[in-house]
């Protein structure tokens, strides 16, 4: 195992841990306020990284917002491969009209950019995550699309595919043991990007107000509520992109190949 | 496309690290205006205030800083006895941008054209307006004191004649005021230039530019780049950030808008005056106003700001800050914790939704503040930020439980216009909702038709002491209106009725 | 299995198409599936918040016929965008088309800029990385596009508006007008798709001269530089261009968020206040705009993909 | 001119891949280096270029003309690359700029690496084309649309327009059908006449012997036979140069033809096409039990493709294909593939295969150990994943796959064309056998006429049904 993965994998590792504690960790409660020590300094009484703008614990919110971003993450990621490989691998085993009808799909969805889907459709429910799960894995299904459709075409022409055809092995098989062990590094690597693509989009949203609902403590919000007072209490800002920033690059190195 | 290849060159440089020389060190004579607003049309209806502002438009009614009306184009005006009939005696010899001469004629059909679009006359009982030699006359169904004041807001602002179409849209904007339109281009921008032939006293600066930048962070760092002269209502961090910029004057100026909490009386939980009474006293005004608005004295005593003379009322009890003897309030109404910290009675939880916009970065927070500090007495809020516009759309379908916003109380100089609109019988979209409180509408309409001060001033009275034992909008904080601008820049007066830049009257030093 | 240029260009017709119909209905239908009520929202946009009141969204409400039952608003927004008339804005009255047109001059030249300073950025680090993969170069240069990559755009923005334009005031910080404005927009832009862009030069330039056409090129006796300049190149530029029609989605994306940070009046500005104000005939109208640009740069793409490699074109 | 190698050894890290291997090459007097695969022939080229990939290391002395070349820095070596010595690629197809058209290719060698101008570099490598058989067309065509032999003869003219006086030529006819293998052949041959120096990497005997002069053969990296090619090709004396050489099929044993038991697979008036082009027509074919039928002709004529509508994998253009007796059972007719590792699923280890398919078919495990026995194959290669076994052995295990479904027909596409002569030799043996006591019908695809002649019971020559001559 090369060593930036190793130490990707490592690093997803402790990010788990610390997110399956939870706020817990920190001693404190991510939604307690107390507007007479806003933006403390990390340190100052027992407030591990300070407080933020409404006097709440910063690691706390932290740890809260991990739970939310990576949860989310985990599920938009998550559906969006399980759906895009299912219908890729359809087209690119039948061939001829599905694989034309699942192209111009995969087309159009792709010619909405992202963004915009995930707009309309957190605009719909502005304070309900499903639909910015929705919405996410909407815009992500292409990309696992066009990657195992590509593969399967290459795979079904193959000898070895042929072969196991004569000799009468059914679709099963060949997924079992030619499609499944050949895509699923890529699929791997693809979707340790789409993790990270969810997490940068959250905070987009967060930024334009189009993110969750207050008091949630989701590292997109977050940023957007400290972003204003970044010269005053720049630690404050620092920590949501600290986390998104360990975050994205330890799914990256995990993934292992070239981004 | 030259425009990319000269970016680009650009882009070159910036990526060399090679200084510009500095565009901006000979004396200046333009000023640049950067606000949150956008400028999406040329109609005084739509974003007018831009046009008030930028002193392109003017009214007929003016207002000094503290309020008190004064003379703008009309010179006078008279009220008949009745109290049916306005005279206003319009200036001579000024001039619209145009060249064309202002008359009565143009007056009254600009202000005809006014009542066609929703502002601030459809709150007036008006017969009609005509010219009648060189006054505007104004006929009334019955009477109302403020018609003055009415004529003062940015709705009723005149316009030459030839701004108008057939159909009364407006497709040029051609005022009386000291700058003209030089440039359009909605939604960001407005560009205007020196009026020479003005009626009053001509401007220092020759020109002057309006940016609508929505974001706070960016305004903040405008002003301290200097791309933008003046830079208005920034956040409460940006404000800190520049008052400790050398070269940067920052001035936070209380205004006739306060931080309001819009209650649905018809809901359960709101109906007892006991129960606001606790919500109201679980609020703590002084960490929102010292931690979020980051103004220790904006903390709201009462509904009326110290701005609004005669209607601040200093011997009103002030709103205290009081968690215990809130939920000694609650107890005694019948309601008890649950297991998950949540009041119940009779199976019903204390549950609320509050409604809220972002346009004012601030609103947000204090919602969440608002959020905590009721979740200590019990009650459960949760905070929906959407669009502004849902909280009229929930006075009129009822499904409002509770709404936070800023409410302007200065939209014309005299406020009694917005609280007769507020508190009168029914409610108003922004004001009360479900609140039957016959005497406060009585008092009201005796404040808008009494000429004579003292039954004025005790109508007024009645009616900000049973807002403030009532509580059917409870108060939070008193808006500052924040401005910055660049020490070299003389002569700026903040506005606190946010009529005008005062750009008229500023001039660079050197 | 290369597909002709007339059905490729076909295909693009359709896809074309078919964007017009799922951004017009879907569009619509979620418009439609919001809450509250379009003529109070709209109301908003038109006269401030302040003066929103129940009359003024009743006025809109006959005004824009929104009582209308919604299977007719849609087939007369279908019936006039055939005829390339997208309708007027609820909130401003402007004709949509002339909005856009006006929005869409300033997008493009933002992100044409942008494109520019990307391939400023990436071409250089890219190929010095894949010329020699591995290096201390190489693997720095990965780990700094990761980072960079894993910033939302905003965050560039604000350091960027900080540096350039408060501490060095070498650039104006925001707003549109004069050419200066142009810099820090276009560079945050270029900067969030050189992160990505940079990855991609590096691997293809990697991949060409790891090839056996290029070794064999090194053993005919051509110097590394004519040989990278005449074979390199053309081969590496391949995946590079095939990427840039792909990568027009972050573009956009990104556009939108630049534009709001710097207040650059473009479309994606437009796009995100068409949703918050519940402007539908401008919502639509951007987003067709938007998605058909997207269509149409992918399309440019193939062909240059084409002009490159002639094994495509058979 | 004398290029002389003392010692020479290629080392990864601390492992030896390669020699040491000490040989010298005059004027006149071309050297060819036959081996297996993989004993790491192309290495030594590589090596004598100073053009080994990364992380290999090599040692020993090099001198060309009195001067040493491996103590020279890297800067300098790549200086006589084109000049001095030049190296032609394995597989000249990939080797020349898929975006650049061929003659242009030629061209800028003259003009940047000769340094003459650019108009006399393009009329040098026009002549210098044609000289090599090509037509205008051909020059002007992509490298894609080059067929094999053609593409071999652009790499050649490019390699040596700068006048290098050696040239290292590695494995110059893989690939190519015999008629085209002897075409390049000749053109080394010219250039040896013209006094230049000649290093031929190859497995195919046939070439080592029209090329001449000397011949060394490499076993497990080390030379086993170093001599000139008459003693070396005739009378080997390592146990390995004897089979090497025996393996050549001019040297198989004749086969007795057999009739065969009933019919199984027969086809008449077939026609071929790929695509929407018609490639044979009018085939015919009748083939029995426990009979081999060969199939030639040269490349891209059609022979895949008359396999594929044989198995029924893609519809025949015209004409009809019977199944008779017990050809008609169900996964009667299975096919041998040219590259063995292609045929099994990559990631997965073989015995997982293996069970696949006896579940599918209620095979017994016994019936495969004994088909592993019959054919000297190890139970443990199972074990390991395709990429991890030799090309001989996977294509003795595709043998026992598909014999497990006792199949009436095997359809073999240039079984052997990528394994080298000695295992080439061993598994058309095992093939012929297994066939015969079976009693399987056998159809092999081969563009070696002589293989094809020693081994099969009759051949079908396709080239007497192209549509144009079917027609004429």
């Amino acid at each position: 195992m090369r060593l930036p993965r190793l130490v990707g994998l490592v690093c997803l590792l402790v990010i788990a841990v610390l997110t399956i504690l939870g706020p817990s960790l920190s001693g404190f409660d991510p939604a307690k306020q107390n507007l007479r020590a806003i933006l403390l300094p990390p340190g100052t009484d027992g407030h591990l990284l300070g407080t933020d703008n409404l006097g709440r614990d910063i690691a706390a919110r932290i740890l809260g917002g991990a739970q939310i971003t990576l949860s989310l993450a985990a599920l938009a990621v998550a559906s969006a491969a399980a759906f895009g490989v299912g219908l890729g691998m359809l087209a690119g085993w039948r061939g001829g009209v599905t694989d034309r009808l699942l192209g111009a799909l995969s087309d159009a969805v792709l010619a909405l950019p992202g963004l915009l889907l995930v707009l309309l459709l957190a605009a719909i429910r502005p304070d309900s995550w499903w639909t910015l799960y929705a919405g996410l894995a909407l815009t992500l299904w292409v990309e696992f699309f066009r990657v195992s459709r590509a593969r399967t075409r290459v795979l079904t022409a193959s000898p070895a595919v042929e072969a196991a055809r004569l000799l009468g092995l059914g679709r099963w098989h060949v997924v079992r043991r030619h499609l499944w062990p050949d895509l699923s590094l890529q699929i791997l690597t693809l979707a340790a990007f789409g993790a990270a693509t969810v997490v940068t989009a959250l905070a987009t949203l967060g930024f334009i107000s189009v993110g969750l609902r207050p008091p949630t403590p989701e590292w997109g919000v977050m940023m957007a509520e400290l972003l204003p007072s970044w010269r005053e209490a720049p630690w404050a800002i620092a920590a949501p992109v600290v986390a998104l920033a360990a975050t994205v690059l330890s799914l990256r190195l995990a993934a292992g190949s070239e981004g | 496309m030259k425009q990319p290849l000269h970016a680009l060159a650009l882009a070159l440089l910036v990526a060399a690290g090679i200084g510009l020389p500095d565009a901006y060190a000979q004396t200046r004579t333009d000023v640049a205006v950067a606000a949150p607003w956008h400028v999406s049309g040329i109609d005084p209806a739509q974003d007018g205030y831009t046009f008030q502002r930028m002193e392109v438009g003017e009214t007929l009614v003016d207002a000094d800083a503290t309020g008190a009306l004064r003379p703008g184009l009309a010179t006078d005006w008279t009220v008949s006895d009745d109290g049916l009939t306005w005279r206003f005696d319009i200036r001579e010899n000024v001039v619209f941008h145009d060249g064309s001469a202002l008359d009565a004629a143009a007056a009254a059909s600009s202000l005809n054209r006014a009542m066609t679009r929703p502002g601030i006359l459809s709150s007036v009982p008006l017969e009609a307006i005509e010219a009648d030699g060189n006054a505007v006359v104004v006929r009334l169904s019955e009477p109302f004191s403020a018609v003055p004041a009415v004529l003062a807001n940015y709705t009723t602002m005149i316009l030459a004649p030839a701004s108008f179409d057939a159909e009364g849209n407006v497709v040029a904007f051609i005022g009386t005021g000291p700058f003209a339109v030089d440039k359009v281009e909605t939604p960001l921008s407005l560009a205007v230039r020196r009026f020479d032939d003005y009626w009053g006293e001509a401007p220092a600066i020759e020109a002057a530019s309006y940016l609508s930048a929505s974001r706070a962070e960016t305004r903040a760092l405008m002003a301290e780049s200097g791309d933008a002269d003046v830079a208005v209502t920034l956040d409460p961090a940006g404000y800190a950030q520049l008052k400790r910029v050398d070269g940067i004057a920052v001035e936070a100026v209380s205004i006739p808008r306060s931080i309001v909490l819009k209650l649905n009386l018809a809901r359960g939980p709101l109906a007892d005056k006991a129960a606001r009474e606790a919500l109201s006293l679980a609020i703590d005004r002084e960490g929102i106003a010292a931690g979020i608005l980051r103004f220790p004295d904006a903390a709201a005593t009462q509904l009326f700001p110290p701005v609004l003379k005669g209607w601040y009322d200093a011997d009103l009890p002030p709103l205290a800050y009081d968690p215990e003897r809130a939920a000694e309030l609650l107890a005694g109404l019948g309601w008890e914790k649950g297991d998950d910290g949540i009041l119940t009675r009779d199976g019903a939880r204390f549950a609320l939704t509050l409604r809220t916009f972002p346009n004012r970065p601030e609103l947000p927070l204090i919602a969440a503040a608002l959020q905590d500090q009721w979740r200590a007495i019990g009650v459960d809020l949760a905070v929906s930020v959407g669009n502004s516009s849902e909280i009229p759309a929930g006075h009129q379908d009822g499904s409002l439980d509770v709404a936070l916003y800023a409410r302007n109380y200065g939209l014309t100089p005299d406020p009694v216009v917005n609280t007769v609109d507020d508190f009168g019988t029914g409610g108003g979209d922004w004001g009360a909702m479900n609140w039957d409180a016959p005497e406060v509408a009585e008092a009201l309409t005796a404040a808008l038709r009494q000429s004579d001060p003292e039954a004025r001033s005790a109508a007024i009275h009645t009616v900000a002491s049973a807002l403030q034992q009532e509580l059917p909008v409870i108060p939070i904080a008193w808006y500052q209106h924040t401005v910055a601008y660049p020490v070299a820049l003389e002569g700026l007066v903040v506005d606190p009725l946010e009529r005008t830049y005062g750009l008229s009257a500023v001039r660079w030093a050197r | 299995m290369a597909i002709s240029l007339g059905k490729l260009t076909l295909g693009r017709i359709v896809q074309a198409a078919i964007v017009a119909l799922v951004v017009g209905v879907v569009g619509f239908a979620m418009m439609e599936a919001l809450p509250g009520d379009a003529a109070y929202r709209i109301a908003a946009g038109r006269y401030g918040y302040d003066m929103v009141t129940g009359a003024a969204a009743e006025q809109v409400r006959s005004e824009l016929g929104l009582d209308r039952p919604a299977a007719e608003r849609l087939l007369t927004w279908v019936g006039q965008t055939f005829t390339f008339d997208l309708g007027q804005s609820a909130v401003t009255g402007e004709r949509v088309g002339h909005a856009i047109d006006h929005q869409l001059g300033h997008t493009v030249e933002l992100a044409l800029v942008a494109v520019a300073v990307a391939l400023l950025i990436a071409v250089p680090i890219g190929v010095l990385a894949g010329l020699r993969p591995g290096s201390l170069f190489d693997r720095i240069s990965a780990a700094l596009a990761i980072v960079v990559r894993a910033m939302p755009a905003f965050l560039i923005g604000i350091v960027l508006m900080l540096v350039l334009a408060v501490e060095l005031g070498l650039v104006p910080a925001a707003g549109h007008g004069h050419g200066g404005n142009f810099v820090l927009p276009a560079l945050t832009l270029g900067i969030v798709l050189a992160s990505v862009l940079t990855r991609v030069v590096r691997n293809a330039v990697a991949a060409t001269v790891a090839s056996d056409a290029f070794q064999f090129a090194l053993h005919k006796g051509l110097p590394m530089r004519a040989a990278f300049l005449r074979h390199g190149v053309r081969n590496a530029a391949v995946p590079v261009v095939a990427y840039l029609g792909v990568q027009m989605a972050l573009l956009l994306e990104g556009v939108v968020v630049v534009e709001s940070v710097f207040s650059w009046p473009g479309i994606g500005h437009a796009l995100t206040h068409a949703i918050f104000e519940r402007d539908v005939p401008m919502l639509q109208g951007t987003a067709l705009t938007l998605g058909l640009m997207f269509v149409l740069l992918s399309f440019l793409a193939d062909l240059a993909c084409r002009a490159l490699d002639p094994r495509l074109n058979t | 001119m004398r290029l002389t190698v003392e010692e020479l050894s290629v080392h990864a890290g601390s492992t030896r891949l390669v020699g040491p291997i000490s040989l010298a090459i005059e004027a006149g007097e071309p050297l060819t280096i036959l081996g297996e695969t993989g004993a790491g022939k192309s290495l030594l080229a590589q090596a004598i270029m100073g053009a080994l990939p990364e992380g290999l290391t090599a040692q020993g002395a090099i001198t060309l003309d009195g001067r040493r070349l491996d103590t020279l820095p890297p800067r300098q070596r790549r200086a006589l690359w084109g000049h001095e010595i030049a190296m032609l690629p394995q597989e000249p197809w990939r080797a020349l700029d898929a975006l650049m058209r061929s003659g242009e290719q030629v061209a800028e060698s003259h003009a940047i690496v000769a340094g003459e101008g650019w108009k006399t570099a393009e009329a040098r490598a026009h002549d210098a084309l044609s000289g090599l058989g090509l037509e205008e067309r051909a020059m002007a065509a992509w490298p894609g649309a080059l067929s094999g032999g053609m593409a071999q003869r652009v790499a050649f003219a490019a390699a040596t327009a700068a006048g290098a006086g050696t040239l290292l030529a590695d494995e110059p006819t893989k690939g190519l059908d015999e008629a085209r293998r002897d075409d390049v052949t000749a053109l080394l041959l010219r250039y040896v006449e013209d006094g230049h120096l000649l290093l031929t990497i190859t497995h195919d005997v046939a070439v080592a012997r029209a090329l001449g002069g000397k011949v060394m053969v490499l076993k497990d990296g080390e030379a086993v036979e170093h001599g000139a090619a008459a003693e070396v090709l005739h009378a080997p004396k390592s146990a390995y140069g004897q089979a090497l050489i025996a393996a050549d099929p001019a040297n198989w044993p004749h086969i007795i033809p057999q009739r065969g038991g009933e019919p199984v697979l027969v086809a008449e008036g077939l026609g071929i096409a790929r695509g929407r082009r018609l490639l044979l027509d009018g085939v015919g074919l009748s083939l029995r039990a426990g009979q081999r039928i060969a199939v030639v002709g040269e490349s891209g004529l059609g022979k895949s493709s008359l396999l594929d509508t044989l198995a029924g994998l893609i519809p025949a253009a015209g004409g009809a294909v019977r199944r008779l007796g017990r050809g008609a059972a169900p996964f009667a007719v299975q096919k041998l593939y040219q590259d063995p590792p292609a045929a099994f699923a990559p990631r997965v280890p073989l015995a997982e295969s293996f069970r696949d398919l006896e579940r599918r078919h209620r095979i017994s495990r016994a019936e495969r150990e004994m088909l592993l026995e019959r054919l000297g194959l190890s139970p443990g290669l199972l074990a390991r994943r395709p990429d991890a076994v030799s090309g001989g052995e996977l294509q003795r295990l595709a043998l026992v796959r598909v014999l497990l479904l006792q199949p009436a027909v095997i359809l073999a596409d240039e079984p052997t064309s990528r394994l080298d002569p000695v295992t080439q030799r061993q598994v058309m043996e095992v093939i012929g056998a297994i066939a015969r006591q079976s009693n399987v019908g056998l159809v092999l695809v081969t563009h070696n006429r002589t293989m094809a002649r020693r081994w099969a019971d009759s051949t079908l020559d396709l080239s007497d049904y192209t549509p144009l001559r079917a027609a004429g």
